[in-house]
C-alpha cells in the first residue's frame, strides 16, 4: 500500500510523452510511416433539394434524417425530438422545428418552441417562443408555412383548439388565434390559413393583423363516419389540397378565401372495383397508415398506400401502392409491395421516386416508372417522410 | 355568441372524473367543451342515439366479432376497442388505475365498446397516465370508430396528459363511464 | 359559408349533454346496463423484494422497468434516461437515479443530480445537485451506496477522474474527491470506498469529513492487457468483491483499509478446459457481455456468460452460462443458451433464478435449479439487470 | 508530488488537436493529462514501443486480419478496430470531418490499429461527434485492445463530447494521429 496515485498517474504520462517523442523521431526515417495527423473539422451541407428526402425517427429515434433519394446516402440530420415537427422553408434556408421542451426531460418547466436551423450549418440559429402546441406524433399538417415563406401556422391544443402564429421574418409570435372544433392546417395565401372541421367543412381563417375571422364551407364530409385523413396534401402551385377518406373518396379543394370543393370520386371504382363502404362485414381494398398517401404535384399524380381488409382499419399498413390520376379519376398502377408501408412521400421530380416506411424503420426507395426498389435503408427512421415541395 | 362554460353543466359529473379539487379547478380554468370529452363524448353517443343501430353480430366491427371479456392484459379485450397504446394492466396498474407513480390524465379520448357478454355498447374513456417514460409492454393500436385530429376526443394518437403535472406517456387505462345505448 | 364556428361546436356539446342525459336516465330501466362509471386512481407497490429485477431500458428506451422473477408480471417503473444509473436504497425505502439533464433536452444548461424517489409510491421526492458525473452507459460500479444506505459514490469524468459523495440521509452533497486513475467504485464501510486503477491496483478512498486520503494496494492485474471487467459484484455482508478478467482469471478481495486480494483461478482450468490466454489466434471460451457475470452471494456462485472466440471479443454475447463455485474453484454447471445474451444477473433467493437479456431487448428468466426458462418477457429492456442485494 | 500541467507538454501539439483557441483554453482549464490522451495515448503505445510487437499475420486480432483499406463506411475499415458507435461517415460526414451541425469533440479515446495495406500499426483517436441525436446509421462496436472504465482513453463506451456545447452523441471518427511504431 502506498500513496501513488499521482506518482502512478505522472508516471504514465512520462511514458506516452516518450512515446510520442520516440514517434516524432521515428516517422522521418520510414517515409512510409510518416503521416501528417489529421485535424478534425465539421462539413457543410447543400440547401435542401428535390431529390432529397427528410424522414423522421419516429418514436423510437430522435431527429429527422436528411437522405438523398438517388444515391441513397444520408447527408445530416435535423434535431426532430419525439413528437416535433419539421418544416422546410420554401425558399429552402431553413428548417424549422416545432417543439415542446422540459428543462428536466420529463419535468420541470414546459418550453414551447419554434426552433430555427440554418440550411447550410444544420446548426441552431436562433428558438422563437410561443405559448403552446398539441403533442402527437407523425402529423404533417400541425405545422405549416406560408406559401412566401414569411408566416408559421402551429396547431395548439392545451386542450382548447387554437393556431399560433409565427412570424418566421422577424423570428417572433404574432398572435394566438382560438379555431374550436378544427384542426389539420393547410396555407391559404393572401389569406391565412384553413383547416378541417368535425362538422365536416373547411375552416378559413382570415388574419387581419392579430385578429383571425373565421368562416367555414358547408360541409361535405362526415367527420366521424368516414373521415379525412389529416395528412393531406397541398400544393402551392396549384393552391389546391388534395383530400382521402377512410372509404377511398378523394376530394380536392381549391383553396381561397372562400375555398371550394370538387364532387369525390372513389379510389376503389378509380381501380374498377366496388366502391370502398363504411359498414363492418364489408372486405374491400381501402386506405391506410400513417402518411397514407403521397402527391406528385406536376402531375397530379396521387399514391395512395392501400390494403384489404374491413373498415376502420384506417391505421393498418398498405400492401399495395396505387398510382391515381386524380384529374382523369383513373388508378394508373397498382404496385405490390414486398412488406406492409406505413409512410409514403414522393419526390417532386420529373422522375419521381417514392420513399416509404414501415414499423421496422427501413426506409425503401422506389422508382415509380420502373417499379423497382432502388434503395433500402435500414434503421432509416419511422416516422413521417417529408420532401422539398416546389413553389 | 356565449362561449361555453364547464362549471355549469353538470358539476357534480364533472368533478366525479376530474377527481382532485386540483384538477377541477383546472378544468374550470380551461372552460372549454373538450375537457368533458371523456364524461359526454359528442358522436358517438348522440349517433347511437340516434340510429339505434343493430348489435347484431352481422353488423359488428372485426374487433367487437372477436373480442374478449376475460383477459384485460390483451389487445382483444373488449374495452380496447379504439386503445393506441401500452395497457397499464401490463404495467403495474389496472384498467382504471395507473401504475405507481403515474397520475391519470383528467381528459381522454373516448370509444364505443361492445361487450360481448352482453352485447351493449358502453362508453369507454381511454385515460393515459402520465409522467413516467413509455412502459414498453403490451402495445396496442385498435381503431374502431377513430377518428382524425378535428375531432379530437375520438382520436387516439394524441397524447392525453393535461392537466397532469408531467406529460410523459406511460401507459393507458380503458375507464368504464357508462352504456352506450 | 358562414360564421358558425361557436355555433357548431356549442350544438355538438347540447348534443352530448342530452345523450348523457338520456343515458342518466336508461340506466335504471335496464338493471343489467346499469353500471357504476369508474373513478381512476393511482396504485402502490411494496417496497423492493428479493424476487424483482430491475431492467434498465438501455440506449433504446428509457425507464427502468421493475418485474417480478416469479410473476413474469411488471410491477412499475423508475424513470431512469438514457446513460442514468439507479442504485436501490439497501433499507428498501428508495430508488436513487443518478442523472444528466439539459434544460433543452440536447442543449441548454446541464444539470446533474441524485434523483430520490419513494419505493412506495414511485413518486419524485427530491433532487440532490451535484457537480457532474461520467456520460456512459450500462455501468453498475458508477453509482454505488454505502452498505449502510447512508452515503452514495457518483463516478464523476470531466475529464478529470474524481467521485462525487452524497449525504443521501441530508440530502446534500458532502464533496467531490479527486480520484487520477481510478475507476469502477466498491463501497468500503467505515472507510469510503474503493475502486480499480489503470495500474493494477485496488485505490482505497478513507473520507475523512470532505477530505480523502487515497491509499494504493500493490498492483495485481493487468489493466490493459487483461483488464477485469468494470461490472464486478460486491457483497456486503462478506464485504468482498470478486472480480473477473478478459480472459478468464477470478479474483476475490476482502475490503477494508488496506483490501487483500486473493490469488486468481481460471474459469477455463475450473472447467477443465485450456486456461483463457491473450494471445490473437486462440480461440477458447472466453467471458463477455456489458455485464458478464453475477454473483449469488449466500452461496458464492458465479454466473459467467461465455462465448466462444479470440481474446479482444470481450462485448461478444454468451452461448453459455458457467456456473462456477468460487470457493471450490470449479465450474460445476454449463447452461447453454436458446440466444446469445449480453446481460446476467442472478436473484438473492434461495432458490436462484438468472436474468439476463441481449440486443433484442428481450428479458429470459431461468430457474438455476432446472435450467428452464421461466419466463421471456419481450420489450423489457436491453440495459443493465439489477436485483435487492442481501445486506 | 506537483501536479501535471497540460500547457507545459508539447502546447503545439496540444494546439494542433486541439484546434480553436477556446478549445485550448478549454483544456488548459482542465488542466488534466487525460484530455491529452488522444494526442499521447498511454498504453498502446509504449507497449508497442516496449515490446516491438511482431505484426505478422499470425499475431494478428481478427479484426486486423480481415480489415479492408477500400470503405470507410464498413465496419470492417482498418481504423474502426476499436471504434463503438455509427461511423460519421455514414451519417453525411467524413473519416476526420463531423456531419453538417455536429461538433468534434476535442478529447477522445484512442485505438492502436494495423494498416493492411503496409502492415504497420497507427495511433487512431476516436473523436465523437457531437450536438446532434444519434445518427443511427452503420453501427459498430470493435474492440481490439478496448479496455474498462479505469483507463478511460481506452473505453470506447464514453461518451466521449467533453468541452463542446452538447453532449449528445451522434457518431464517431477515426482520425489518424500517426504511426505507432
Amino acid at each position: 500500500m502506498s500513496k501513488t496515485s499521482f506518482r502512478i498517474f505522472a508516471a504514465a504520462l512520462c511514458g506516452s510523452l516518450l512515446a510520442s517523442a520516440a514517434l516524432a523521431q521515428a516517422a522521418p526515417a520510414d517515409t512510409k510511416a510518416s503521416v501528417e495527423p489529421e485535424e478534425s473539422d465539421t462539413l457543410t451541407i447543400d440547401p435542401p433539394k428535390p431529390t432529397w428526402f427528410f424522414v423522421d425517427g419516429g418514436w423510437d429515434m430522435p431527429g429527422t434524417s436528411i437522405f438523398d433519394g438517388e444515391s441513397g446516402k444520408m447527408k445530416g440530420m435535423v434535431e426532430t425530438r419525439r413528437l416535433a415537427d419539421m418544416a422546410i422553408d420554401p425558399a429552402g434556408k431553413y428548417y424549422y422545428v416545432a417543439e415542446t421542451i422540459w428543462s428536466k426531460n420529463d419535468r420541470g418547466t414546459r418550453q414551447d418552441m419554434v426552433t430555427v436551423y440554418d440550411s447550410k450549418t444544420l446548426n441552431l440559429v436562433t428558438e422563437i417562443a410561443m405559448p403552446g402546441r398539441l403533442l402527437i406524433g407523425s402529423r404533417k399538417n400541425n405545422f405549416i408555412i406560408s406559401d412566401d415563406g414569411k408566416t408559421g401556422y402551429i396547431y395548439d391544443f392545451s386542450p382548447t383548439s387554437g393556431v399560433n402564429i409565427v412570424d418566421l421574418a422577424k423570428r417572433k409570435l404574432i398572435t394566438a388565434i382560438e379555431l374550436p372544433g378544427c384542426a389539420s392546417l393547410m396555407p391559404n395565401p393572401g389569406v391565412g390559413f384553413s383547416a378541417l372541421c368535425s362538422d365536416g367543412s373547411i375552416a378559413t381563417v382570415a388574419i387581419k393583423g392579430t385578429k383571425g375571422d373565421i368562416t367555414h364551407t358547408a360541409p361535405f364530409f362526415a367527420a366521424s363516419d368516414d373521415p379525412i385523413f389529416d395528412n393531406f396534401a397541398y400544393d402551392r402551385i396549384k393552391k389546391q389540397t388534395t383530400f382521402l377518406t377512410y372509404t377511398g373518396q378523394i376530394y380536392t379543394a381549391k383553396i381561397s378565401a372562400t375555398p371550394t370543393v370538387s364532387a369525390p370520386f372513389s379510389i376503389q371504382a378509380a381501380a374498377g372495383i366496388r366502391v370502398g363502404d363504411a359498414k363492418p362485414l364489408d372486405v374491400n381494398w381501402y386506405p391506410g397508415g400513417r402518411q397514407p398517401m403521397a402527391l406528385h404535384r406536376a402531375t397530379g399524380m396521387l399514391f395512395v398506400l392501400m390494403h384489404k381488409g374491413e373498415y376502420w382499419s384506417h391505421k393498418a399498413s398498405g400492401d399495395e401502392v396505387w398510382q391515381v390520376d386524380v384529374a382523369a379519376q383513373k388508378v394508373v398502377k397498382r404496385f405490390v409491395l414486398k412488406e406492409p408501408m406505413n409512410n409514403i412521400e414522393v419526390s417532386q421530380t420529373e422522375n419521381p421516386l417514392l420513399y416509404m416506411n414501415g414499423e421496422k424503420g427501413e426506409v425503401h426507395v422506389m422508382d415509380v416508372a420502373t417499379g423497382e426498389e432502388k434503395h433500402k435503408i435500414e434503421k432509416a427512421g419511422g416516422g413521417i417522410i417529408t420532401v422539398l415541395e416546389p413553389s | 355568441m356565449k362561449k361555453f362554460n364547464a362549471d355549469s353543466m353538470g358539476e357534480k359529473l364533472l368533478r366525479k372524473f376530474a377527481g382532485a379539487s386540483s384538477r377541477r379547478s383546472m378544468l374550470s380554468r380551461l372552460g372549454a367543451a373538450l375537457v368533458a370529452a371523456p364524461v359526454f363524448p359528442l358522436l358517438p353517443v348522440s349517433r347511437a342515439e340516434a340510429a339505434k343501430p343493430d348489435r347484431s353480430p352481422e353488423t359488428k366491427t372485426f374487433f367487437a366479432r372477436t373480442a374478449q371479456t376475460k383477459d384485460d392484459t390483451k389487445c382483444d379485450y373488449w374495452r380496447y376497442c379504439a386503445i393506441d397504446g401500452a395497457l397499464c394492466t401490463c404495467c403495474g396498474g389496472g384498467i382504471h388505475s395507473c401504475p405507481p407513480g403515474a397520475e391519470p390524465s383528467p381528459v381522454s379520448w373516448v370509444g364505443t365498446c361492445i361487450n360481448p357478454d352482453d352485447g351493449k355498447a358502453y362508453l369507454i374513456a381511454y385515460r393515459d397516465c402520465c409522467g413516467k417514460p413509455a412502459c414498453g409492454q403490451c402495445g396496442c393500436d385498435n381503431t374502431d370508430r377513430e377518428t382524425q385530429l378535428y375531432v379530437p376526443q375520438l382520436n387516439n394518437d394524441v397524447i392525453w396528459c393535461f392537466g397532469t403535472s408531467s406529460m410523459d406517456y406511460h401507459c393507458s387505462t380503458a375507464v368504464l363511464v357508462g352504456a352506450a345505448s
